[in-house]
């Protein structure tokens, strides 16, 4: 479904990304994993279009993505669900829901997801008039996740969606992402929190200084013994 | 020449307002108000020659002391406010402070005036005449421009030290995020308050100053055009640095009278060189980037270490 | 040398250079200024606003300037010595901006050497730079500068008292308004129940009202029945106007500028507030009373010096004057005024008899301010005759206009009474 | 007194449309645009003096304001908050310089900056209840500054375009991952801020019968006292703050007079923002800080 070839991302004269080649197949969950700083955020980043292909050929399905603005990107159903979650806090839970929803014309159905949603996060229901910032870290995250949902995404990013938040909130995040992968959705999960993103995912890519140092089925890399001793942080 | 000493003086005034809405905008301060500490400057230096028999020296020091005082009253309950609600309420008291202004009466009735000139100090909206200190003191224009460019020169140099001196690294700090100032001990409203009021005191010396250069005043002189013009020297001539508001106040006052030959449309030129500066140097005339550089390059053809990055 | 040294010594050249770059300036500046008298002509001054918020009547009056100096250099100037010499009108901008004010003024009195400053026409402006001037003449301590000033249009009454060097030939409201109440008497019967309305923001508007109408008004003996103030930028009037129609007054006097007289006479005409005569004086001579105000205005009046209603030909001849210069339909006072004050002026430098050398310049300026301080029956182009009085203003026979069916009526004229 | 509250509900209804302009632009668009209130007189002006010029019905003023205004707007817009964008102080810095340039333009306009009329057909229409006097004029105003209000709420918290909007607002690559193109947005939002601007205007010059350059200073202080009362957060707010504001004026010049009339509503001002971090610690009436 997404084929990345020799992926590049400049920032000015530094090299943040260098020749990433990657893919993901429908209807799987594939997991970027690596340090702080390594570049996952920057290729997700390059992929959805925030900031531009200094080299290399994108696909996403049969379309060319490598130079497409990023709100030509999302309309084609590639959503990213940004790190640090970037709810608009003065809107209410069903409106940042409902502007997940913006590139689709079909009333009934955006309807319908938004009380999937809903059904999905209780939590969202119950707080469905309360606005976006004031809430806490776990509604805030559940909150973005639905608001991807929204979109009907083919290939969902899911950008560091544990960060930042309690260990009973980082293990519920994991069954979402779970139960998301018994639906048959197609993932791109950026996970700093190594051994989880493994166990949950079917293959992953290891990311060192931008770039591609590792791949392969995830149940082979949590046995990597190079694997666990740099990033899994076990003997 | 005693027209560009007039000029010059004019520069140098405005040079005190630029550099009072410096003192709050190195730490992320936006004031429009800095025009009623200059009004409240001015009526006090001008009552004080005028109906107290002060010298000028002193009528000077206690309207900068008035526009501190002003600066602290309106500060203190409204520097803990998030960044716009602070600029507003800075507009809506120099709205206030010209209001009083223009209905302020006080004084003496004069003996010998003519028909409509009857009383010394400021008669409401009649404004405040006969402010001839200069002319009773035989102090030319030329002196005048002298006085008000060692004043400048002393603020100057105190915000040249200030600029390499701890607090302005606090000052930036604030104005960088406030969250991290507060984390790192900075007593955040402290700095702030203060700041804004030596803003004050700045900008009530240069409205003392004002008032005995142009011998009258009145309420309506101290709208808030002044404070945004004030404001806008500070962005043009660059807010990064302390050499940005004298830049910025010197190119703004004696620009349009270079002007001149150009007639009536020298206003509109005049909005064009802000738009364009904006456009084309955003960080104004002078950034802190080129200070650095032009440090550089002058030390390093001195033979000395290159300075310190600015904090 | 430390980093602190070095940089305070590049700090110092920088100063250096700028203090070079700035005499520079200034020399490229003073030398496009006029050589004294070179071309052998008579130096006058003319500050006015010709951009911003003055433009409108600061434009006229400047107008009016130059259509009298362009009659007076046709007939080869004024004779000076049995020999006649030209005269050079020096125009500058204060965009109506006190600051700009002074230094204009400083520069027309010392750089240029004017004989006599005419000018400027905000009364703002005009108090700051009448401040900069001697207080009293031959006063040896006073520094102030020594020139003669005349203002064509600041309309607020007592700003001559700050110096013996400062006239007006704007008119002098307190006995304009004497008489305008005093024929209004005449016309309606005793002037008792009367309202005013003044504009609180400018201070020529509070002067006019308290130096003008407040002492004609005290000597009857009578205080108003309701008195309202607003501001300029005012845009509702329904609650002065509604007070002012509760206290049902005959008479109603407004000391208001253009814009709130049009928008209070609006609100008054909703209101159905219509007393038996309207007086005003600042800000209702100018052809938007009609064409903002409509119906509204109608019987306003005010007392004028010269209005283009005016039979005297020459008047006429003005008006068609500035039509064709300017392509407008309506001439303001101000072009009068400004016409009939170079006139004056002309009339004092014929009189006084000077030298128009560089040497005599101070000597020619005293002549000239005593010539225009003893400005007794002079004939002016409308016809009347003007004197100064020891306010520094010239008295002249008021003349009244009133707004009738949309065009503006002379009223009462000196000779002829009431014409309807 | 009553009466003069009541006159000025129906006079805040003026005021409430000029909040709604600035609303979209402060509080929506966020944008601190000191050339706000010169824009829309500019337009009104421009419109008014080209109907007189062209012999046009009344209507050609409003439809000669939005013709000026919208692109004066974008050109504004283009300007001082997409080129310059460092930083919203600059913007603001730049949006002044606009103000002078507009204002010395429309003094060298064929109009000389002297007032020019506009037809109010509804000029003299009263309706006098109960000893009130209510102009008509003034209502069908308030009529349609809450229609407009009205309008907005439902446009920005319903539908798809709206809550496009603010997110657009907030943050551009917000917008652009959930498929929002920012640019059209941005452009969308100026236009209608910029015509709800026009319509304010030009409703308020008819009302008084002719504009004159004062009007843009007036319209911006004025603007920005309601949003500092009605703050960013609600439309209602807002409404609420001008028609308060249309009351608390009349009120105001009837028992203390113009003179420290105005006083009173910057000290009110200035006592809200000083009291409001207790009341509400937390939150700001600015919309999101970010």
């Amino acid at each position: 479904m997404l084929d990345v070839q020799d992926l590049t991302v400049s920032y000015g004269a530094i090299r943040a990304v260098r020749n990433v080649s990657l893919t993901v197949k429908a209807g799987e969950v594939v997991t970027l994993i690596g340090a702080n700083g390594a570049g996952k955020t920057s290729i997700v980043k390059a992929l959805s279009g925030l900031v531009p292909k200094a080299s290399g050929r994108t696909m996403f399905g049969d379309t060319n993505i490598s130079s497409l603005p990023a709100h030509q990107v999302t309309r084609l159903g590639l959503v990213h669900v940004p790190e640090g979650r970037k709810l608009v806090p003065s809107m209410s839970v069903e409106e940042n829901l409902m502007c997940g929803a913006y590139c689709r014309s079909d009333k009934q159905e955006i309807a319908a997801d938004l009380d999937q949603v809903m059904t999905r996060f209780p939590r969202l229901r119950e707080r469905r008039r309360q606005l976006a910032g004031t809430m806490s870290g776990g509604e805030r995250q559940m909150l973005a996740i639905g608001r991807g949902l929204m979109a009907r995404p083919e290939l969902l990013i899911l950008d560091e969606p544990s960060l930042g938040l309690a260990p009973l909130l980082v293990e519920e995040v994991f069954n979402i992402i779970a139960g998301l992968k018994q639906e048959g959705k197609t993932i791109l999960l950026i996970e700093q929190n190594a051994l989880e993103a493994l166990n949950s995912s079917d293959r992953a890519y290891v990311i060192r200084v931008g770039e591609v140092v590792m791949s392969g089925r995830s149940s082979d890399l949590v046995d990597d013994p190079e694997l666990r001793r740099a990033y899994l942080g076990v003997n | 020449m005693s027209y560009w000493f007039t000029i010059a003086s004019l520069t140098g005034i405005n040079v005190l307002l630029a550099y009072s809405v410096y003192a709050s905008f190195m730490s992320g301060q936006v004031s429009i108000g800095q025009v009623a500490f200059f009004g409240v400057g001015a009526y006090v230096g001008a009552s004080l020659t005028v109906l107290g028999g002060f010298d000028l020296a002193s009528a000077v020091m206690a309207g900068g002391f008035a526009g501190a005082a002003a600066s602290l009253f309106v500060g203190v309950p409204t520097l803990r406010l998030k960044g716009y609600h602070f600029t507003i309420a800075t507009v809506a008291f120099a709205e206030a402070m010209r209001v009083v202004l223009h209905n302020l009466k006080y004084g003496r009735p004069r003996s010998s005036g003519n028909v409509g000139d009857q009383w010394l100090g400021p008669d409401g909206a009649t404004g405040f005449r006969h402010i001839s200190y200069l002319n009773d003191h035989s102090i030319s224009t030329g002196q005048y421009a002298v006085i008000v460019w060692l004043i400048v020169a002393v603020v100057v140099v105190a915000f040249f030290l200030v600029e390499r001196s701890r607090i302005a690294r606090i000052l930036r700090t604030i104005e960088e995020d406030e969250v991290v100032a507060r984390s790192i001990g900075v007593p955040v409203a402290r700095y702030k308050v203060a700041a804004f009021a030596c803003g004050g005191f700045i900008a009530g010396i240069s409205g003392a100053l004002y008032a005995h250069l142009l011998t009258f005043i009145s309420g309506n002189d101290f709208i808030i055009h002044l404070s945004t013009i004030a404001l806008a020297y500070v962005v043009i001539g660059g807010g990064q640095t302390m050499w940005g508001p004298l830049i910025g106040a010197i190119i703004f006052t004696v620009l349009p009278e270079t002007l001149r030959p150009i007639r009536e449309f020298r206003i509109e030129l005049f909005g064009l060189l802000i738009i364009l500066v904006m456009l084309f140097r955003p960080a104004g005339m002078i950034s802190a980037a080129m200070v650095r550089r032009w440090g550089v390059a002058l030390t390093s053809k001195a033979g000395a270490k290159p300075p310190r990055k600015a904090p | 040398m430390s980093r602190t040294q070095k940089s305070n010594f590049y700090t110092v050249r920088a100063i250096a250079l700028a203090t070079v770059a700035a005499a520079s300036l200034t020399a490229a500046f003073t030398t496009g200024a006029t050589a004294f008298q070179d071309d052998g002509t008579i130096i006058l001054c003319s500050i006015e606003p010709l951009s911003g918020i003055g433009t409108s009547f600061g434009q006229p009056n400047y107008l009016g300037k130059v259509i009298a100096i362009d009659e007076i250099n046709a007939e080869g100037g004024i004779e000076i010595d049995g020999k006649k010499v030209k005269i050079k009108l020096i125009s500058e901008d204060d965009q109506a901006k006190p600051d700009q004010g002074v230094a204009l003024f400083r520069k027309c009195a010392e750089s240029e050497k004017a004989l006599v400053i005419t000018g400027t026409q905000y009364s703002r402006v005009t108090e700051s730079m009448w401040g900069l001037l001697q207080k009293k003449v031959d006063d040896p301590n006073d520094k102030g500068l020594q020139v003669p000033s005349m203002s064509f249009l600041s309309m607020k009454a007592g700003v001559t008292g700050v110096s013996e060097w400062a006239f007006r030939n704007a008119g002098d409201e307190p006995a304009q308004h004497e008489l305008a109440i005093k024929l209004m008497e005449e016309k309606f019967g005793p002037f008792k129940n009367y309202s005013g309305a003044v504009e609180a923001n400018e201070g020529h508007s509070v002067a006019a009202w308290k130096a003008a109408y407040t002492p004609a008004l005290e000597r009857r003996n009578i205080k108003p029945a309701e008195y309202v103030e607003w501001y300029e930028t005012d845009r509702d009037f329904s609650v002065q106007i509604r007070k002012l129609k509760r206290a049902e007054t005959d008479f109603f006097i407004l000391s208001s500028h253009l814009q709130a007289n049009v928008g209070a006479m609006l609100e008054a005409q909703r209101q159905g507030f219509k007393p038996k005569m309207i007086i005003s004086h600042i800000g209702s001579d100018a052809a938007e009373m009609v064409e903002l105000g409509k119906q509204s205005t109608e019987g306003i009046v005010f007392p004028t010096a010269i209005h283009m209603a005016f039979p005297a030909p020459k008047v006429k001849w003005l008006a068609d004057e500035y039509k064709k210069r300017t392509k407008e339909t309506y001439m303001p006072q101000f072009v009068g005024l400004g016409y009939e004050g170079i006139m004056l002026v002309k009339e004092a430098i014929i009189k006084a008899g000077i030298k128009n050398r560089p040497e005599t310049l101070a000597e020619d300026r005293r002549k000239v301010r005593d010539q225009l301080a003893a400005i007794k029956d002079y004939k002016s182009f409308a016809g009347m005759s003007l004197n100064m009085n020891a306010n520094r203003d010239i008295v002249r026979p008021i003349y009244l206009v009133k707004i009738t069916g949309g065009d503006f009526k002379l009223y009462w004229t000196p000779d002829k009474g009431f014409l309807f | 007194m009553l009466l003069t509250a009541v006159e000025g509900l129906a006079y805040g209804g003026l005021y409430a449309l000029l909040g709604l302009g600035f609303f979209l632009t402060y509080g929506v668009l966020r944008r601190i645009d000191l050339a706000y209130g010169t824009v829309v007189m500019t337009s009104v002006y421009l419109g008014a003096m080209m109907v007189g010029g062209l012999g046009l019905p009344w209507v050609g003023v409003l439809a000669l304001t939005l013709v000026v205004g919208i692109p004066l707007s974008l050109l504004v817009a283009y300007l001082a908050f997409v080129l310059v964008r460092q930083d919203a102080r600059f913007s603001m810095a730049a949006t002044l310089g606009i103000w002078m340039v507009l204002e010395e333009l429309m003094l060298q306009s064929p109009g000389r900056g002297r007032g020019q009329a506009i037809v109010n057909p509804l000029q003299d229409l009263s309706w006098w209840p109960w000893g009130l006097q209510i102009r008509i004029d003034h209502m069908v105003i308030l009529g349609l500054a809450l229609a407009v209000a009205g309008l907005l709420t439902r446009f920005l918290t319903r539908s798809r375009t709206g809550l496009a909007i603010r997110v657009s607002a907030y943050d551009a690559s917000v917008a652009a991952l959930l498929g929002i193109s920012h640019a059209r947005m941005m452009v969308l939002a100026t236009v209608i801020a910029s015509a709800v601007g026009c319509v304010a205007g030009w409703s308020f010059a008819m009302a008084q019968s002719g504009i004159d350059l004062h009007f843009g200073m007036w319209a911006t202080v004025k603007g920005l006292v309601i949003l500092v009362l009605g703050g960013t957060q609600s439309i209602a707010l807002i409404v609420t703050a001008a028609i308060g504001l249309g009351v608390a004026e009349r009120v105001g010049s009837e028992l203390i007079g113009s003179g420290y009339r105005d006083l009173v509503g910057y000290g009110l001002i200035l006592a809200l923002l000083a009291v409001e971090p207790f009341l509400r610690p937390g939150e700001t009436r600015f919309g999101d800080s970010r």
